[in-house]
């Protein structure tokens, strides 16, 4: 009897699968797979310009190389300081924009969706937009500080400096609306009620924020700071189009350095050394992600 | 085009052969070639594909598609600096069976050279170029100029006229040229390394020469009176699109760029400057040394993956005749790379500073010719736009660490079995 | 403590009236219900009081002052809300300490006042958990901590029992109406629950609607409801409602409705001019005999269609000249349905009503 | 008061922030070439349409949008058509392992390109992928799969679970629950599942430089970083070529505010 | 129709069991009830009716043929929602005709049955509206006509009234017991609400955490309650329970709870070795009488403490001799708090239990 009840059971469940097959077989082969290939492939000495090398197989030596190599270091903190820049401050930006857009007034329509628009233009439009509005002539930054003094104006990308900033700008303005949408989500979630109990309590506008909303925008935030982290690590776009990684490979981010080494170089081991470390990181961060809130959403999928 | 398929007798299967290029400087001149060619071989026809300018770009996606062997790439550019990765990868045909000995020997041997590694030849070189001095002819004058001959004449030049352009030109800068990090700055550094009578690389390719005095000396000069002073700092984000603009703008005495500025320069729908520019070689650090420019150029070549070969090689034999490369000098300011062409006299009335090119093209130095090229250009362009962007680096430190990473590159490079 | 009076209060929501022309006085130290169907603007007049919307017209005084003026925080009010709003980070001892603490409160008297709200309450055990941790009736008692450690003036509370089981509701419910006479503070508690309205209030303001319908003690509002909605919506099962018209007989006045005709009770208000006026009478199932009776009393031969048995009562679904009636009797064995009965209804239990006004 | 005044600013801070540096761009587009170019800059632009002519006609433009429009919209598809039936499933079924597949799904997301470029490049090497619309329309799916499905997934877990017993005790088989039932209902989810896809595949740029080679391939995105003039940096046409690839989305953006909003939030925060 | 039969049924989710061996004989066309607190697994017993839940262990027949083996579908049953489950995006019509044409009916067969069941529920004029259009009790009849549409052998309901106002929940509650009655179907009904269970049911099977605790009639459940649980779950108020010792003494058997004593009536088991066992004490609050009674009964001297007036009725919260005692009344002028009673029980409305069984 049991044994029947079961079979009507794992039948749904046979079905169940099968509708997930596509998804799994997509994940595997174009996400899964790829990542075990390119560890393997960081094994080997493969120089794609010198197939007279062979492919040796060399074990972690490329690994090693990566440690040494001091552009990959500077790729290394080029990245983690634009991750951390960028994220805080598309943070702190996406909190204010939250707040403006949860507000109730006329309109709000029209201006939720004005803090859309970043969000949803190419980066690689972007890119050429702040470009354009940095450049050295006729960008606007130049009119807007100095208006017609021309001698005056500033070659912005020439400093790594600000170069690396305009970088973090761009992402911080594109961005931005992003964060503030998951935190925008997160502010939903608070009952007016609190704010209600803590208005008869006394507590000012500041007060309100400081005490309630803060804290209990926690989880809001900590999850749109781990979306962005793990994002903008994977900036490529901005430095592609922008800077090419320069000067003085300011602007060098991981996924740039991985890509001229396995596509312009054709050092497909060392290449793929590099995708494996980048993967990695983002991966631990991702434990990390899962670590702080995913248990409780992986409880309520149990 | 069906009659005179009939009338050569045998008909030919039609074929379509894919061409990589980028996007031409002239296509009016080009576009006149594909239909001369397209009258004299009815059965092919040529699909160009357009590839971006940048040449590290071109170089991605073109490797890309040899890589996967693709076989709808039939012929294609190749920069003289790819010649030996080509080579070496097998991503390039050997052209030795095809291209003849006597006919090799129309063409400039300067030029044959780029296109030879190993023993074999590999492409058959479009034209001649190298970095060139282009100069504000009406400044020169007004101010009583003769073309500089020596960086320090270009100096003090540029320093006096926009000195005494200031009040009214305020925007004038002395010099522009590419300093950005590229494949384009190792070509603008190599001038100033040579320049000082050293070399980015041992002969041998055994060794990387970024910490000698010559080298050295030559990432100062520029460090200390090029970017900054007679050019702006905003020259260290320009590659050759953006450097001639302050030029054909008004807004540069001196711009160092490749001999196709020429016709942008004259050109008076896009330049202010049109009728007042002047080209020379590029100058000499002393008197006394020799001049020295930077090797550039581009050659065409057939993919060992296409199944059109002996079709390829016919639209190269024709493009890179001698009445073609005539065409192309004569409409598109091209500098031919047969030597014939080159002294023509009607070609030269047209281009006054072909002579100035093909005196300059035969002093002009290669980069390194070595398939690891790609890798080692990102460590020299890395390390020359680190020296010149951050003024408190510690050069030689810089360039040893440099050097050191380079012959770790050509150590690997040799371990071939 | 102290007294609060609405003077004319209305509120519109955009175009949406929700309370017109709301007048009401609450002595100082009375437990005042209000009472009413979802959306009759209950809460909105609570909020009104508190501050926490601005009314669109009228006075609230508190105290003899008006408060229109002053924010939520300066009406020294506390409130208790439906779902506690308890501040969901901080600890129970936190939570108490928050309005305090707002208020500039010197530490050691913000302990002090902890310690003897959380002693009043029995909550000492719980200080230092958070809301999450604590059981339903834990976290009520935490929200009225947090109100009365201000010792406020005004107690505002919007149906602070209605998320806790029946038993617990039974439990705080006497717990709270033994604290409000022991402080002997002024509460307003808005509920849409009849029992919490009977055993609670010192006065019911039924609402329907955004106006005021009744504002009695409990009591009064039961045996003498001034109007068809109040009478209906108070008791279950309900009163019996019939629409008809009044007579003129001999003996007296007489309702008629088809074919059914009750001699009605003396009347409060002269009736002269309403021969024929359309009327409402109505009596309440539990007010129903089914056994003679010796008080004067309308007899009525109805037929029982249903007869549920709740086990103590007993509600019979009957008809009386195709007039439904339902009555309420304590029986034992049940009357089953099909059975015919002779009902009476003393004289002084019925209710009519007249233009939405009470005539006896 | 001081509180409207603050919400004030910031509405006007956002707005001005994040439209600003967009419509600068979209002013030069209008500018004519020496107003482009002319030191210092010019505010308002005389040009009128010319740019876009250019963009259009001389840099195949159109084509640009066509490619995006295939690539982007097959996605969206392809995407909904495998997401949808994982979402429900994983939504609803009760499966051992379905918590340790939903996470590693989110993990997906999270991949660096780079971490899959290489080998996915040889793989569609060997399937002769590259340089073809579905060879790029690949990865895009694998990509987008972890947010259709969780935001797909946090919108069948609202609908009622009583609607799906109702329909199995009337005799719907599990496919057909999902098809007669769930997906009408879930249809405002799919619609902003579908609307974030086809953003993303529009604006890719990583895999398309890798996998599109050949120029009359390439998508928006691609078309716009090497955009290319004779000599100079053409950017009165590629301001124009900017503009008109960002219309779609604004527009999109304007008309389906609310959904974006409310779908990323159901799928981040609800979760 | 058919008759349904539970054999030891048992249900675990992971690790936590929700059913523990249930057996249930439920007789063809009767209406039985599953009542108990939340949680207690009424939900849970349904689905595993249904199908839509496998058991654990056990065996579930309808008609006397196992069905564990088949899907909801196949079983013949039909299933009424709590929140109706009515499919929104379909007409009325539609979501009758669903589950017939998911059968493969012969569309002009659909047609002869949705016609009928409309007739018969009264919704034909909502044939073509969309669910959203419906009034709630309107939802309410088409999910029943969707049940009843396909004519199955068992009706299942999980607390399908829950989501009415008070008032269409009684006049409901009235049409499904005619409706029941006239098709004479058998029914299985969820329901936490003991006048739904008292005036619906034939048999109410009382549940608690997964085990049942009676199944009778309603009137034995009220009068007769099988252990303190049932005993304190029905009714409202709920019986006043004590715990105490029984002992023996020359008149009879005497219940002790501290100082008080209370004679209990004859048992029906036999108590030889019972003495000093616990027992647990019980008598209803409307069981209590505040004037003397002929009956012979037990006598009690009670202070209010507390007196709730809930108009019909009147709840005195009590003490008897430091024992709480709940008493209802009807009484007017309600009695204050405050003064001393009187209160006689008599004997035969003691209820006495020992451990979990039902002594008298
Ligand atoms: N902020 C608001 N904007 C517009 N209308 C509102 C607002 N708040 C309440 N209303 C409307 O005012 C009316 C009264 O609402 P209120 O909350 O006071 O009712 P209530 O009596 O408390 O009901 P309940 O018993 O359901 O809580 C309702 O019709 C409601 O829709
Ligand atoms: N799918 C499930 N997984 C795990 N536990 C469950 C599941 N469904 C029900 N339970 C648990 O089984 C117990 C019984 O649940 P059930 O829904 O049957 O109760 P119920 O008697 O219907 O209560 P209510 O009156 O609240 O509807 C509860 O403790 C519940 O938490
Ligand atoms: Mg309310
Ligand atoms: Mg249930």
């Amino acid at each position: 009897m049991m044994k029947s009840a079961l079979r009507a059971l794992s039948a749904d469940h046979a079905a169940a699968w099968w509708m997930l097959v596509p998804a799994l077989v997509f994940t595997f082969t174009l996400a899964v797979y790829p990542v075990i290939a390119s560890f393997i492939l960081s094994l080997y000495r493969i120089i794609l310009s010198m197939p007279a090398l062979g492919e040796p197989f060399v074990g972690l030596e490329n690994y090693a190389e990566l440690l040494r190599d001091p552009t990959a270091r500077q790729a290394f903190l080029v990245t983690a300081g634009f991750v951390a820049l960028s994220t805080t401050l598309e943070l702190i930006l996406g909190l204010c924009i939250a707040l403006v857009i949860h507000a109730q007034f006329p309109g709000r329509g029209w201006v939720r969706a004005a803090a859309l628009i970043p969000w949803v233009i190419p980066t690689a439009v972007a890119s050429q937009m702040w470009r354009y509005i940095f450049n050295d002539q006729y960008g606007l930054a130049n009119l807007l500080l100095f208006g017609d003094r021309v001698a005056e104006y500033v070659p912005w990308f020439a400093s790594p400096g600000v170069a690396f900033l305009i970088m973090v700008l761009a992402d911080v303005w594109k961005t931005s609306s992003f964060a503030a949408l998951l935190i925008l989500a997160g502010l939903q979630l608070i009952p007016d009620e609190l704010y209600e109990a803590a208005r008869i309590d006394g507590a000012g506008l500041w007060q309100r924020f400081w005490h309630i909303t803060l804290p209990l925008l926690r989880p809001a935030l900590l999850l749109a700071l781990l979306f962005r982290t793990m994002d903008s690590f994977r900036v490529f776009d901005l430095a592609f189009v922008m800077t090419q990684g320069g000067p003085g490979d300011a602007t060098q981010v991981l996924q740039l350095y991985g890509y001229k080494a396995m596509f312009t170089e054709g050092r497909m081991g060392y290449g793929s050394a590099v995708s494996v470390s980048v993967f990695l990181a983002i991966f631990f961060l991702s434990l990390l992600y899962i670590r702080a809130i995913g248990s409780r959403l992986l409880e309520r999928n149990a | 085009a069906a009659d005179r398929a009939d009338t050569s007798g045998e008909p030919l299967k039609p074929v379509t052969l894919r061409f990589v290029s980028w996007k031409a400087d002239h296509p009016r001149a080009w576009d006149e070639a594909f239909a001369r060619f397209a009258d004299s071989h009815p059965h092919i026809s040529i699909v160009r594909e357009l590839a971006p300018h940048s040449s590290t770009a071109y170089h991605d996606l073109l490797t890309q598609k040899l890589k996967n062997r693709d076989a709808t790439v039939d012929l294609f550019f190749m920069d003289i600096i790819w010649v030996p990765e080509f080579a070496s990868a097998g991503w390039a045909l050997p052209l030795d069976d095809l291209f003849s000995p006597e006919e090799q020997e129309h063409f400039l041997p300067a030029a044959m050279e780029t296109g030879r590694y190993g023993g074999h030849v590999y492409g058959v070189p479009s034209r001649i170029d190298s970095g060139m001095l282009f100069y504000r002819a009406d400044l020169l004058a007004k101010y009583g100029f003769a073309p500089p001959r020596t960086w320090a004449e270009l100096i003090t030049q540029a320093e006096s006229i926009t000195r005494g352009e200031r009040t009214l030109h305020p925007a004038l800068r002395g010099y522009s040229g590419q300093f950005k990090q590229y494949e384009g700055l190792v070509c603008s550094m190599m001038e100033f390394v040579g320049g000082y009578g050293g070399h980015l690389m041992t002969p041998d390719l055994r060794h990387s020469l970024l910490s000698t005095p010559a080298t050295l000396a030559a990432v100062e000069f520029v460090r200390d009176q090029i970017i900054g002073h007679i050019a702006s700092r905003a020259v260290l984000t320009y590659q050759e699109p953006e450097s001639v603009v302050p030029f054909i703008q008004g807004n540069a005495v001196f711009h160092r760029n490749w001999p196709y500025t020429w016709e942008v320069a004259n050109d008076p729908r896009r330049s202010k400057i049109a009728g007042k520019v002047g080209v020379v070689p590029l100058p000499r650090m002393a008197a006394d040394r020799p001049p020295t420019t930077a090797l550039g150029g581009w050659l065409y070549a057939i993919s060992p993956f296409s199944r059109h070969q002996r079709e390829a090689w016919d639209f190269i034999r024709f493009i890179s005749s001698a009445p073609l490369q005539r065409h192309f000098a004569l409409a598109a300011g091209i500098a031919p790379s047969r030597a014939a062409v080159l002294q023509d006299e009607q070609v030269l009335e047209a281009n006054p500073h072909f002579r100035a090119q093909l005196a300059m093209f035969h002093g002009a130095t290669s980069r390194p010719r070595t398939p690891l090229y790609p890798a080692i250009s990102n460590i020299l362009q890395r390390y020359f736009s680190r020296t010149l962007a951050y003024r408190d680096v510690n050069l030689r430190a810089e360039a040893e660490r440099a050097d050191a990473q380079i012959d770790r590159l050509l150590e690997i490079g040799r371990s071939a079995r | 403590m102290a007294d609060l009076e609405l003077r004319a209060i209305s509120k519109r929501f955009n175009s949406h009236a929700v309370l017109h022309d709301i007048s009401l006085k609450v002595a100082d130290g009375a437990f005042t219900i209000l009472l009413g169907p979802s959306g009759c603007g209950k809460s909105t007049l609570l909020r009104v009081i508190a501050g926490l919307e601005p009314q669109t017209a009228g006075e609230v005084l508190i105290g003899g002052r008006s408060v229109d003026a002053l924010s939520p925080a300066d009406r020294d009010i506390a409130m208790v809300f439906q779902h506690y709003a308890l501040y969901p980070h901080l600890s129970v001892r936190e939570n108490l300490a928050f309005g305090l603490a707002m208020r500039k409160t010197p530490r050691n008297v913000i302990e002090e006042r902890i310690a003897e709200t959380a002693h009043l309450l029995d909550i000492s055990p719980l200080l230092d958990r958070k809301p999450k941790d604590l059981s339903g009736g834990q976290r009520q008692r935490v929200a009225m901590g947090r109100a009365m450690v201000r010792k406020p003036k005004l107690f505002l509370f919007d149906e602070p029992l209605s998320n806790l089981d029946a038993q617990l509701r039974t439990n705080t419910r006497i717990e709270l109406k033994k604290l409000q006479q022991r402080l002997g503070v002024t509460m307003i508690y808005v509920t849409h629950d009849q029992v919490e309205a009977m055993t609670l209030g010192d006065v019911i303001v039924v609402m329907e609607r955004g106006r005021i319908r009744q504002a009695d003690p409990p009591h009064e509002t039961y045996l003498r409801p001034a109007d068809p909605f109040v009478a209906g919506f108070i008791g279950t099962p309900p009163m019996n409602l019939w629409a008809g018209t009044l007579d003129r007989r001999p003996g007296g006045w007489i309702f008629r409705r088809g074919g059914l005709e009750v001699p009605v009770p003396p009347l409060r208000t002269d009736l002269s001019g309403h021969t024929d006026a359309d009327v409402i009478l109505g009596v309440r199932p539990e007010d129903i005999r089914i056994e003679p009776t010796a008080e004067p009393s309308v007899r009525l031969e109805a037929a029982i269609d249903v007869s549920e048995d709740l086990g103590a009562d007993q509600i019979l679904h009957c008809s009386v000249m195709d007039e439904r009636i339902i009555v309420r009797v304590s029986q034992r064995p049940p009357i089953p349905a099909g059975r015919r009965l002779s009902l009476s209804v003393p004289q002084d239990k019925w209710h009519l009503f007249h233009e939405n006004r009470r005539l006896n | 008061m001081a509180q409207r005044l603050l919400l004030a600013c910031g509405i006007a801070l956002t707005v001005a922030g994040s439209l600003a540096p967009f419509l600068w761009f979209a002013l030069t587009s209008f500018k004519t070439q020496a107003e482009v170019e002319a030191v210092p800059p010019l505010w308002w632009p005389s040009g009128g349409w010319h740019f876009y002519r250019v963009a259009l006609f001389d840099h195949h433009l159109l084509a640009y949008v066509a490619n995006s429009v295939i690539v982007a919209g097959s996605t969206t598809m392809l995407a909904l058509a495998i997401g949808i039936p994982a979402a429900y499933v994983l939504a609803r079924v009760k499966l051992p392992g379905k918590a340790w597949f939903l996470g590693g799904l989110l993990t997906v997301s999270m991949f660096p390109q780079m971490a899959i470029a290489g080998p996915v490049w040889r793989l569609l090497a060997d399937v002769q992928g590259l340089n073809t619309h579905w060879g790029l329309v690949l990865p895009y799916v694998t990509f987008s799969l972890p947010i259709v499905v969780w935001i797909l997934a946090s919108f069948f877990r609202e609908l009622p679970a009583e609607l799906e017993e109702a329909a199995r005790v009337d005799g719907c088989t599990t496919w057909q629950t999902l098809t007669k039932i769930m997906l009408p209902l879930a249809a405002p989810g799919i619609f902003t599942a579908a609307i974030l896809t086809f953003i993303y595949a529009w604006n890719e740029f990583f895999f398309a430089l890798l996998i599109l080679t050949q120029p009359g391939k390439q998508t928006l995105p691609l078309g716009i970083a090497l955009f290319q003039g004779e000599f100079t940096i053409p950017w009165g046409e590629l301001a124009a070529a900017s503009v008109l690839a960002t219309l779609p989305l604004v527009l999109m953006v304007l008309l389906f505010q609310r959904w974006i909003i409310s779908g990323l939030s159901a799928g981040a925060v609800k979760g």
